[in-house]
């Protein structure tokens, strides 16, 4: 295991302080309970949002905190859910008055922890809600597992639900438009290489030269199932299928298309990938009306892709389109 | 004689150390069939609630105790089995309030709250292949030690072999609850990382109930 | 080899289709002879922009093409400079009258088809003018050696060269500034893994387990040695150190500090070598007033990264800070 | 009897044949020392020319060929290689502008004109570890041969033995230009790839000659 890092221990820690340093207008960061705040929290009688999860996802969640998205974001260790200490002490620093909500990636130990904080943000006096993004189709027969996991459709939530808050809405609209996002997107994965822990040191799964997994999760948990290579406008085409099935999304909708990458992979192959997503939608009478290409919802090194489709209506695109200013997501300011 | 404070005292110790050696071989049981961190987050947990002891009165109650390590657990494990394993623990504190003398019976109330306390957070059948399929035969052993008239530290012994058991048999289950429920069929021939550290931990509880 | 690409041979081409496809605001494709150029090119009456070079390092070059940077960018082939043709029509697109300039990184390949193409360009009554960017403070003996690199510092004389462009600089000026970046801003880069090139399948070098190179360049060209995996932060010192003493940067200078992933390294440890690289400036009295942290030069899914540091002056600050508007640096707008 | 426009269209079909058979082989070298792509810049090239030689009229002149490689290898090259290889076969038309019979003296003319071509553009110096360690001695080898009272083709078959030998030569050297340079004495034991190319098309010109 080759990484650029000190102890294993602290690479959350050195990472935030890394990322306070490199971003001292945007976000201010609390080192104990850790969670990353924005500089102007709490904004007075708007929504404050927080979000969190394992660390090794990044930019997600501490890339997405800043006017017109997250207020806060509490990194867990890598790919471990926090604990509710700082999720609480996260929510405390946003509420500006109008409540509080919790975006939480459907995950055991994120549900969880959150459901703790936000029993005991409530006990303070915190008005809390909760929503739970579930978008990877991969995970197929959800009542006998933990459910649909959440990957990069996480950031098409975190970014409509922030314009919401923005813009002034009350928390029963924010989960409202939330929830909406949520019923409306849908992601599928593949991983080419595993991803290496830190502190374990090993790879969580192999792969052989010539294989890939079809439907991994953001923490390598396997898919769908386990294939030869292929070229890369096939294994568009599984990732894309699945998802349009799914929904089901039909010709005359109107989508944003996202191809994420899960860290590993070169920004070329991202695009190749975008191009048949794209040109398939079109095929079936799907109009792409949004776009974003990159790295967003990582999974530490691992070689691999995801494709996220969300039905966008008026509301959604223009909450899309509203200024944002966060590291890893910026526009109109 | 029942058990009491330094019982429970020790019992954490133990577990400390029981978790600190086992660490590698449950974060390799995680590796295959989760994420990878059982043994890190645990390691990390218990590490903590020891660093804790020394906070304790010396004439600390088993309550005290295991409270104590739920509110650790619960602020410093994170994942699932943070909440799951601070769960049992408080419930089992609030079981056994009060007591510094806990007999078979206690021991068996102590044991089936922090079950319950698991399967209220994580609604965890048996089957599912959790951390449930160690805790619910040791729940039953206990009770059964218990009827049979087995003293508290028996009652252990009769749990932790159960939980033994019950890890052992989660090999050839298929996953439904926790990041194992996505492998499939893939799961099966593999142990349930959250069971095997409860069977750990039971372990430690008979092991220090049998030296007083 | 694993990648997600379909004929070796169609990486360049399809992922420019899926970058066009992606980003039709921003750019429009020539696909014969292959360049992206600037949606709304020429702009009548400033300084045209172009930049180029092999494929494999996006961002760079195609990432920066918008209002506010570049107004075209020529990609070759995977490592390998594109021809004059390409160089030749992209000048010609985005000359809106007042000249164009070319930003080159200092390799034979880029610096010759380059030089070919500006001189057709003249014979053809286009004005232009060329600066050679050479950042990489790797390559010592510049008199035995095909000279420095250019390496991440060229995206910000891209930045800076495309914000002047924007104001209403003549070429003159716009070529000035851009020099004046050049002759301010120094690079070094780090590997822990090779990149693969698409039509040669294998590794371009290989190392160790435990082995780094420090000074690499964005081929995989090797550095100035090859040494046993270091913490990050020695790592961090081993780069910033040649940086400092070359230009040398002294106490009291106020600096923009990038570190760049070179394609397969986790946002955390770029993160962390920012930690300690900012750490270490400070230290030195050198204070960091701009920062940027991401993938921005790569080499396809090489694990490494670079940092580097440019001495601004108010006028550079404020060209930096000026709004920017493409697919991979956006703000202001 | 001179080398003809049938000669140069031949040299050219040769050389598309033999870079492609030599593609891999002058990626592996560009590998070791550079960035692995030189076989398949050079191929891509030679293939878009061969597809062009259809265009080239029955009495073609050697210097219509010449160029139309030139310009071919200049616009679908690429690289450092693209600009060099071609400025130096348009110096060669250049040089020969006009002849359809080209005798010893005009293929050293022709050779002298190329290296030169690319001693302008890449400003190398022998020993600098670049295709100019092929070139030199070929072009001092074909003027000792002319020297000696040879014919083209014996001209041509003595300047690919030195490009030859040339190419071997430069494996012991440090590169002082092109992205060797970097390497400093980690480029000390293998072969300029551009040298190799080199060789390999003076070589296919020989041949060529030979066979007529
Ligand atoms: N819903 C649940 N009910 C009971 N136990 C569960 C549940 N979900 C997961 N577990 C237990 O948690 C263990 C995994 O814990 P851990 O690895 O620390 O957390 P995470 O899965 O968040 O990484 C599993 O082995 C399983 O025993
Ligand atoms: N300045 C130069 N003068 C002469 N030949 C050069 C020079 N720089 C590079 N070369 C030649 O070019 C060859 C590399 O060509 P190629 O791999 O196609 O281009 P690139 O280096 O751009 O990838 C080298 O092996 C060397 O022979
Ligand atoms: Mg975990
Ligand atoms: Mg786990
Ligand atoms: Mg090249
Ligand atoms: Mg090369």
């Amino acid at each position: 295991m080759k990484k650029l890092i000190n102890d294993p221990k602290n690479v959350v820690t050195e990472a935030v302080a890394g990322f306070a340093a490199a971003h001292p207008d945007l976000v201010r960061v609390s080192e104990d309970p850790l969670f990353i705040v924005r500089q102007d929290a709490p904004v007075a009688g708007k929504v404050g949002i927080v979000s969190g999860g394992g660390s090794g996802h990044e930019p997600l969640h501490g890339g997405f905190v800043g006017p017109g998205m997250l207020h806060a974001a509490v990194p867990g260790p890598v790919f471990t859910s926090p604990t509710p200490d700082p999720i609480l002490a996260a929510t405390k620093a946003v509420d500006g008055g109008a409540g509080v909500l919790h975006i939480v990636k459907n995950y055991t130990g994120d549900v969880l922890n959150f459901e703790t904080a936000a029993d005991l943000a409530a006990a303070d006096g915190v008005e809390v809600r909760s929503v739970v993004v579930n978008d990877d189709v991969a995970v197929k027969d959800s009542l006998y597992t933990a459910g649909r996991r959440g990957v990069a459709g996480t950031v098409l939530v975190e970014k409509i639900a922030g314009a919401a808050a923005e813009r002034g809405d009350s928390l029963d609209q924010v989960a409202a438009i939330a929830e909406r996002v949520i019923g409306q997107v849908r992601s599928m994965g593949v991983a080419l290489t595993p991803s290496v822990v830190p502190h374990a040191g090993e790879p969580s799964f192999t792969l052989e030269d010539d294989e890939i997994e079809i439907g991994i999760g953001i923490h390598g948990e396997p898919g769908r199932e386990r294939i030869k290579l292929e070229p890369a406008d096939a294994i568009a085409d599984r990732m894309l299928e699945p998802i349009v099935q799914d929904l089901p999304f039909a010709s005359g909708d109107k989508v944003l298309l996202m191809v994420n990458g899960m860290g590993g992979t070169p920004q070329v192959e991202l695009y190749i990938l975008f191009r048949r997503a794209a040109e398939s939608l079109a095929e079936q009478g799907i109009d792409v009306e949004r776009s974003l290409v990159g790295n967003f919802t990582t999974s530490l090194e691992m070689q691999g892709a995801s494709i996220t489709v969300l039905k966008l209506d008026d509301e959604m695109a223009a909450l899309w389109d509203a200024p944002v200013n966060t590291a890893a997501l910026r526009w109109g300011m | 004689m029942g058990l009491d404070g330094a019982w429970a005292r020790a019992w954490l110790e133990t577990s400390a150390a029981v978790v600190a050696e086992h660490r590698v071989e449950l974060i390799t049981l995680d590796r295959a069939i989760g994420d990878g961190d059982h043994g890190e987050n645990l390691d990390r947990g218990f590490q903590a609630a020891l660093a804790k002891a020394g906070d304790l009165a010396p004439d600390t109650t088993p309550a005290d105790v295991l409270k104590l390590i739920a509110t650790t657990l619960i602020s410093t494990v994170g994942g699932a089995a943070g909440p799951l394993f601070g769960t049992a623990y408080l419930k089992a504190a609030g079981a056994v309030a009060g007591s510094d003398d806990l007999d078979a019976d206690a021991v068996v109330t102590l044991l089936t709250a922090a079950r319950d306390g698991i399967v209220l957070r994580g609604k965890a059948e048996p089957g599912d292949k959790t951390m449930i399929d160690a805790w619910t035969p040791a729940v039953d052993a206990a009770a059964a030690a218990r009827d049979a008239g087995a003293g508290p530290a028996a009652v252990l012994v009769a749990a932790a072999a159960a939980a033994e058991g019950g890890a052992i048999a989660t090999d050839p289950l298929v996953a439904r609850k926790g990041r194992a429920s996505y492998l499939g069929e893939r799961a099966i021939g593999h142990r349930d990382p959250g069971a095997a550290s409860t069977a750990l931990l039971l372990r430690a509880a008979a092991d220090v109930a049998g030296e007083r």
